[in-house]
């Protein structure tokens, strides 16, 4: 393995990504969880640029980043009025937790391990062009199209829905 | 960098998400985990879309816009039963909310 | 032309009454349904006379095929001859006149419509039944002047003694009816068709078809047709409901309960003349003969008016039905039309007189006299004749001849001819040839049967004389007995009179004289009918005439009589003349004139000269008054044991049906429920209950602990849910 | 097809009835109304557009295969008897909607979508050319009427509707087995099974009447034809099976009265005619050839309808019970008129069944005009009614004179053909049946004198007379009467040829 800068930036995003999503998982403070989670997402987004995916990578950014993660911390708050934001994990749960995750880990690493047509696939680091007119392209003028239509009602249909559920009882 | 790399990144997401999702004690923080499963994988669907398709097919990356998008509507909806919940027990622990207990 | 008469005859009456009864439906009433009725029955009249010219000597029926089954057919039609054309005339005549009479009579009526379209269906109803071909036809037609008899004596059926009439003519008729139905069935079966004339009727059939080993079977037929003749003609013993039936208003004692409808029996048993047998002939004539002779003694000790000319209707009948029985075919129609002229113009006297009361009667005690309706609940009295309306009661009458002029010299006449006085009354002759063609078959078959029923017509004869000027002398004659009534009685009005004096006209002899036209109606053949084998038969000694030389025997006949004995038995199928001729006439006018003589002069001495007491004879011989008084105890009879048995037994049968027939089912259904139920009940809720509630409870105990996996939360579902898949993908693997 | 719109259609309205408000009442009214109107425009039509000339069944629809396990199949067609009984179901129909129109009080959804049920059951009853199909028709009548009596019945409805319903039941159980029976035979030839079983009416018939073939076995034939008219005689009702039907009469509104006079009735005597008659000619012979006591059987329970029925009719007192009863009397008349066998027997049964559902129709809604007025039907409770109400004693003359069998009117036809054809075999049980005419006679002429003659009842001075939408329900029965009274041929001309089939049916054995 040498060490490129290529390399050592992919493995700095790498561990960014792993390293806060083990402290989403762990720490106490559920505030610390979500700003650990956000790194986590750049971490992703940083992986997604060197997949040559772009316009993927900005949109992890935007709508996770900026959308997700804010939706997330507006939920601590409403929920935590309290401030009570301290996290006990009961042992038990813990460890049977942490058995099953771990098994599940093993296998998935066994599988990935021994699955012969996924090995030897090295990036040969062409450059691609700039993803996002094919995207444009395939989305709203190909076969992805009925796809998207139906995930924007979908997605006007949770919005409506998330609104209906949380609003206040008006009736009471 | 292969395709293996991405794929342990992937799984580790993965399983740290299920860990959060089985341990956690709160709603959000499960919400969280949950989000690190969607985010293992995208990050599944990029990689081979880089890795195993042609160059210039990008179908994976677009699953993975629909996913993102469709992981912002989960947590839209989610977050409002959390409140709806949280409204209706006082609580968003998930072992305090189990009406259903047989 | 003869078709299209008929039709319009018939179809007159019935469209005034259509009319009426449209309108009734929409609740709305024609005002002038009395000149509608009128009006058509005087169209009928026309063309029963036009139709006088239309007869030919041998006609043949019109049909229509009415109801065709696969392979038998009943057809409809008429049939015209000259007694269809005479009796059509009577009826359309008499029919005229009486609803002419009722516009005078009924006036006033609060159902006065009503009436005077009861008396179109009656019309149409009758001379349907005299056109008619066949039995089917002919018992149509019966059934619906039944009805319209019901709904007339019932017209005023607020009335209890009027509502119970009703509906025992009503039935009385229907009793006979069924015995014509059974008749009707036995011909049929035998021929398959109901149709009288032409080559498949019913004589050419039998005349044709029948042996001698048939003979039982035919007069047994013979008599059950003739049943519908003695329910209808109030023959005995089925008379009773004819004296009830004068509490219908007067006009429809006339018209039907006189001159048509009751006489519709005599037309009938005259249709049946071809196939009349020796044995049923004599039954109809005894049974005439007995009627006549029974009713007369009846009238005698009356005192309603009504009840009086109802009595000597009845026994009128009964002359009639004699003739034919005796083989008097033509006589017994001849008397047919006299009667129902003369009937007729003594019912509407009647009627006449007791409007003259009764206007008064109106006026004085309106009051009383609903009272008096209500009242009689129950109907003993009426039933033995004690209550009479004191309108129509002759004991308070008398002297009547001054005041109501016009109706005593019609009734007179009417009363003259009913009685026999000789020569320029119809009466006369009409009666005159029956006694002589009973005689003239007795003195030819040498039978002491035809001398008796000559005897019983000899003294119906007479006592008809007497009671028929009893009522004269009573209503017109002497002292008037209740002189208040008698003040207040007055002529009646011209509607009323007019046709008295027509019919008065027609009780003289030369109106008849279709009759006596020896060619004009002539007796058909009765090839059943054998004279018994001592009969004296010469051959000039054709009593009557012109009696039909006979071969219209079938060869099968005659081989048969060749078999029998071989003597010329040749079926002297006599009628009766009305000329007189031969000696058989001659004696029975001679003693006809003279038991009438008798009977008038009795009656001056009892009624008028008043030489002898009624009374003083009446106790002398109370038993016999108590037995004429009682009706010889009929009405005791039917109403104390025949219908009471039928209520019983109909009591008997609800009571069995709802004790014993539903007490079953439902003893079934307490057996089933009580019993075999509370026994399946219990071992149900202890052995098969108890193993299903001891399965239910170990499903119970097991679910209570498993319940438990449920915990509520969904983290530990989660978990279980993946740890299974791990599990599961494991043990693939390792498979 | 257009006989299965027919059947369905009301079905059709039941679902549309059901789906309507609560509330607006007159509207579930007017389209009750609207679905028994359109199956009397299309009897109306078949009526007219049937071809009077030939025997066969006509308007086939189907074998379309139902239940293909059993070989059960749709198949619906008309002869000339189911189309003058179809006929007469429909136009009872909407008669029945008006006369329920002011006097049901609760429920009246409920009501008009049971009864368009029960029209569907009677329609496909009479159409229904398959022998399941038939039995399921013939159940189907059964549920929607226990629950019309038992629910808006009188005071004893609900052992009325039960009692209706227990005995209909067990007749019809004893009818399956007799069904069973025969589809299992139905494929036997010379005691060897060949080709598939069969529940196909006309197929039966041809089959029944084949030598060797199982169905043809005189004794077969005689214990089915006995499971069958057990089935069937409740139904008629034949003595002594007859004890629901005053209870059920008395109890039940007046639509559904007239409704079991006119139509479930005769659902009997079709069946009788259909089956038991049709398929089982041997059986039938062995109950009607004259000869020993089983010879006179039927001609004897026709007797003792007539006589029974009549003389308990003449003892009643309750004035819906006394037309109850008449009906039983006048069923006799079809018993023995079909007991005869001959062309004016059978042809005067039908008739018979004919006209009585139109006269018992009349009289059943007479007597629920007079009931909705007075609120009680003892005859003697009245008296003098002729002066208060002139129309309706009118039509209340009638229809009793059409019912005593009054020459001219309807009734009188179908009894004279009756009583000819009966006469021709049993001469004796013939004459004694008479009695009946007379005695039916007594008891209506009894009951116009209580309830109409006389003197007016104070009580009823104020008894409104009949209104028009009564009137309207009683007029197209009483000009039905008075034509088939007039011109039988009217009807006759529908089904001569099936019956003179039909006699050839009864005389090849």
């Amino acid at each position: 393995m040498d060490f490129t800068l290529t390399n050592f930036i992919f493995y700095g995003f790498a561990l960014m990504t792993v390293g806060s999503a083990l402290l989403v998982v762990t720490v106490r403070n559920i505030v610390h969880a979500a700003f650990s989670l956000m790194v986590t997402l750049f971490g992703v987004a940083g992986l997604y640029v060197f997949l040559q995916a772009d316009f993927l990578a900005a949109t992890q950014v935007i709508v996770y980043v900026g959308g997700i993660l804010v939706l997330i911390l507006f939920g601590v708050m409403m929920t935590s009025g309290r401030l009570e934001m301290r996290i006990h994990i009961e042992r038990g749960q813990l460890l049977l937790g942490g058995v099953v995750a771990l098994a599940l880990l093993t296998l998935l690493l066994t599988v990935i391990a021994n699955t012969p047509a996924w090995k030897n696939l090295t990036d040969d680091g062409t450059e691609l062009p700039p993803t996002t007119e094919k995207i444009g392209e395939l989305i709203l003028n190909g076969p992805f199209l009925l796809p998207f239509e139906v995930v924007s009602v979908l997605l006007l249909v949770a919005l409506i829905g998330a609104a209906l559920i949380s609003r206040k009882e008006v009736r009471d | 960098m292969t395709l293996q790399h991405y794929l342990v990144i992937s799984a580790i997401l993965f399983t740290l998400g299920i860990f959060a999702v089985l341990t956690r004690p709160n709603a959000i923080s499960i919400l969280m985990g949950i989000e690190l499963i969607l985010n293992s994988c995208n990050l599944n669907f990029a990689a081979f879309s880089r890795f195993m398709t042609p160059p210039e097919d990008i179908s994976g990356q677009i699953i993975a816009i629909f996913g993102i998008v469709l992981a912002a509507a989960e947590a839209a909806v989610f977050l409002a039963i959390i409140l709806a919940i949280y409204r209706e027990f006082g609580s968003i622990r998930p072992d305090e909310v189990d009406t259903l207990k047989g | 032309m003869v078709v299209s008469l008929i039709r319009i005859i018939l179809l007159c009456p019935l469209a005034a009454f259509a009319i009426f009864g449209l309108l009734g439906l929409a609740n709305r009433r024609f005002p002038r349904q009395d000149y509608l009725s009128t009006a058509a029955m005087l169209i009928a009249l026309a063309c029963s006379f036009l139709l006088l010219r239309e007869v030919v000597p041998s006609p043949e029926a019109h049909t229509v095929d009415w109801l065709s089954l696969g392979g038998v057919t009943f057809s409809m039609g008429f049939y015209l001859d000259s007694v269809t054309v005479i009796m059509l005339i009577v009826v359309t005549l008499v029919s005229s006149l009486v609803h002419i009479f009722s516009m005078g009579y009924m006036h006033g009526d609060p159902r006065y419509p009503r009436f005077f379209a009861y008396l179109s269906l009656f019309s149409f109803s009758m001379l349907f039944l005299v056109v008619s071909d066949n039995l089917l036809g002919i018992y149509i037609g019966w059934e619906l002047v039944g009805l319209c008899s019901y709904l007339l004596i019932g017209f005023w059926f607020e009335k209890d003694s009027a509502a119970n009439a009703c509906k025992k003519a009503f039935l009385t008729t229907r009793v006979g009816d069924v015995g014509m139905f059974i008749g009707m069935m036995m011909l049929f079966t035998k021929f398959q068709t109901l149709s009288l004339y032409g080559e498949g009727g019913i004589f050419a059939l039998a005349a044709s078809q029948l042996t001698t080993g048939d003979m039982v079977w035919l007069s047994i037929a013979g008599v059950l047709i003739f049943c519908g003749a003695i329910g209808k003609s109030a023959q005995m013993p089925l008379h009773t409901w004819l004296p009830d039936a004068m509490e219908g208003p007067t006009p429809v004692s006339a018209l039907i309960h006189a001159a048509t409808m009751v006489a519709a029996g005599v037309y009938l048993t005259a249709r049946m003349f071809p196939i009349l047998t020796e044995t049923s002939s004599l039954v109809i004539a005894y049974v005439g003969g007995i009627t006549a002779l029974v009713a007369a003694t009846i009238a005698i000790v009356r005192f309603d008016i009504k009840r009086v000319l109802a009595y000597s209707t009845i026994s009128q009948l009964g002359y009639m039905m004699l003739a034919i029985g005796a083989g008097s075919y033509v006589a017994g129609l001849f008397h047919l039309t006299t009667h129902a002229f003369f009937k007729a113009l003594l019912f509407l006297g009647s009627g006449s007189v007791i409007h003259a009361f009764h206007a008064m009667h109106h006026a004085h005690d309106d009051e009383h006299d609903h009272e008096h309706a209500d009242d009689h609940e129950h109907s003993d009295e009426h039933i033995l004749g004690a209550e009479i309306p004191p309108d129509q009661d002759m004991r308070n009458m008398g002297g009547l001849r001054h005041k109501m002029p016009i109706t005593f010299i019609t009734m007179l006449i009417a009363t003259l001819s009913i009685s026999g006085v000789p020569f320029i009354f119809s009466g006369f002759w009409s009666k005159d040839a029956i006694l002589g063609g009973v005689l003239g078959r007795a003195m030819e078959w040498n039978s002491a049967h035809h001398y008796i029923l000559f005897g019983m017509a000899l003294c119906a004869a007479g006592i008809t004389a007497f009671y028929m000027f009893r009522l004269i002398f009573m209503t017109f004659f002497g002292e008037p007995r209740n002189q208040e009534m008698h003040d207040m009685a007055h002529e009646s009005p011209k509607s009323m009179t007019v046709p008295l004096l027509i019919l008065a006209a027609l009780s003289l002899p030369v109106v008849n004289i279709l009759w006596f036209n020896d060619t004009y109606v002539k007796p058909p053949p009765q090839p059943h009918l054998h004279a018994p084998q001592h009969a004296y038969v010469s051959p000039d000694s054709n009593i009557g005439g012109k009696g039909y030389t006979v071969s219209l025997f079938g060869v099968s006949e005659a081989a048969a009589a060749e078999e029998e004995g071989g003597h010329g038995t040749d079926g002297t199928h006599t009628d009766d003349g009305h000329h007189g001729h031969g000696p058989a006439h001659a004696i029975a006018m001679v003693l006809s004139i003279f038991v009438a003589g008798l009977g008038i002069f009795l009656s001056w001495l009892f009624y008028h000269r008043r030489t002898l007491s009624a009374e003083s004879v009446a106790t002398t011989c109370r038993p016999l008054y108590n037995l004429f008084w009682h009706k010889y105890y009929f009405d005791e009879f039917y109403d104390g044991v025949l219908v009471a048995l039928t209520v019983w037994k109909a009591r008997l049968f609800a009571k069995f049906d709802g004790s014993v027939v539903d007490g079953i089912v439902n003893g079934v259904g307490f057996v089933t429920r009580d019993l075999l139920a509370a026994f399946t009940g219990a071992f149900d809720n202890r052995v098969v209950d108890g193993i299903v509630n001891r399965v239910a409870q170990v499903t119970w105990a097991v679910g209570g602990r498993i319940r438990r996996i449920q915990t509520g939360a969904i983290q530990t579902y989660l978990f279980v849910v993946l740890a299974g898949i791990v599990l599961l993908i494991l043990i693939f693997r390792a498979l | 097809m257009l006989l299965s719109l027919m059947i369905f259609i009301p079905l059709l309205g039941m679902v549309v009835v059901l789906l309507l408000p609560r509330e607006s009442e007159e509207l579930v009214k007017r389209v009750t109304l609207i679905f028994t109107l359109i199956p009397l425009a299309l009897a109306v039509y078949l009526f007219i557009s049937y071809d009077r000339s030939t025997a066969g069944t006509q308007f086939f629809h189907g074998p379309v295969p139902w239940i293909d396990a059993f070989n059960i199949q749709y198949h619906v067609g008309i002869d000339g008897l189911s189309v003058t009984l179809l006929l007469l179901t429909a136009l009872l129909g909407p008669i029945c909607v008006i006369a329920s129109w002011r006097n049901i009080e609760k429920g009246i959804k409920a009501y008009m979508a049971l009864f368009l049920l029960l029209e569907t059951g009677m329609l496909g009853f009479f159409a229904a050319l398959d022998l399941f199909l038939f039995y399921v028709f013939f159940e189907l009548t059964l549920l929607p009427m226990y629950f019309l009596i038992g629910v808006w019945g009188g005071p004893r409805r609900e052992y009325a509707a039960i009692k209706f319903f227990l005995y209909t039941l067990f007749g019809s159980v004893l009818m399956l087995v007799a069904m069973i029976a025969v589809y299992l035979n139905s494929n036997i030839v010379n005691g060897v099974a060949e080709g598939a079983r069969t529940f196909d009416i006309p197929t039966l018939i041809t089959l029944a009447a084949t030598q060797g073939h199982a169905l043809a076995d005189p004794d077969f034939q005689v214990w089915v034809f006995v499971g069958f008219f057990i089935g069937f005689a409740v139904k008629v009702p034949i003595f002594p099976f007859h004890t629901w039907l005053p209870d059920a009469h008395v109890e039940a509104p007046t639509a559904i009265s007239v409704i079991l006079a006119g139509i479930l009735l005769k659902m009997g005597t079709y069946g009788l005619v259909r089956v038991n008659m049709a398929m089982f000619p041997q059986g039938l012979a062995h109950f009607t050839d004259g000869i020993g006591f089983w010879g006179n059987s039927l001609a004897l329970l026709g007797f003792i309808n007539i006589v029974y029925g009549s003389f308990c009719a003449l003892a009643q007192t309750d004035f819906k019970k006394l037309v109850a009863y008449s009906s039983i009397g006048h069923m006799g008349f079809v018993i023995l008129g079909l007991a005869a066998r001959n062309s004016e027997g059978i042809t005067g049964a039908i008739l018979q069944m004919f006209n009585h559902g139109v006269i018992s129709a009349m009289l059943f809604l007479l007597v629920g005009v007079l009931y909705d007025r007075a609120h009680h039907r003892e005859i003697n409770g009245f008296g003098g009614l002729g002066t208060r109400m002139p129309i309706y004693t009118g039509i209340t003359t009638l229809a009793f004179m059409a019912s005593l069998g009054l020459p001219g009117l309807s009734g009188f036809v179908g009894e004279a053909l009756s009583l000819l054809g009966a006469y021709d075999r049993f001469k004796f049980l013939t004459i004694l049946s008479t009695i009946g005419i007379v005695v039916g006679a007594a008891y209506f002429l009894w009951t116009l004198q209580r309830v109409f003659l006389g003197t007016l009842n104070p009580k009823y001075e104020a008894l409104p007379e009949i209104n028009g939408r009564e009137i309207l329900t009683l007029v197209p029965l009483g000009i039905l009467t008075i034509v088939l009274g007039v011109w039988p041929n009217f009807a006759i001309d529908m089904f001569r040829e099936s019956v003179t089939n039909l006699i050839d049916v009864l005389h090849a054995i």
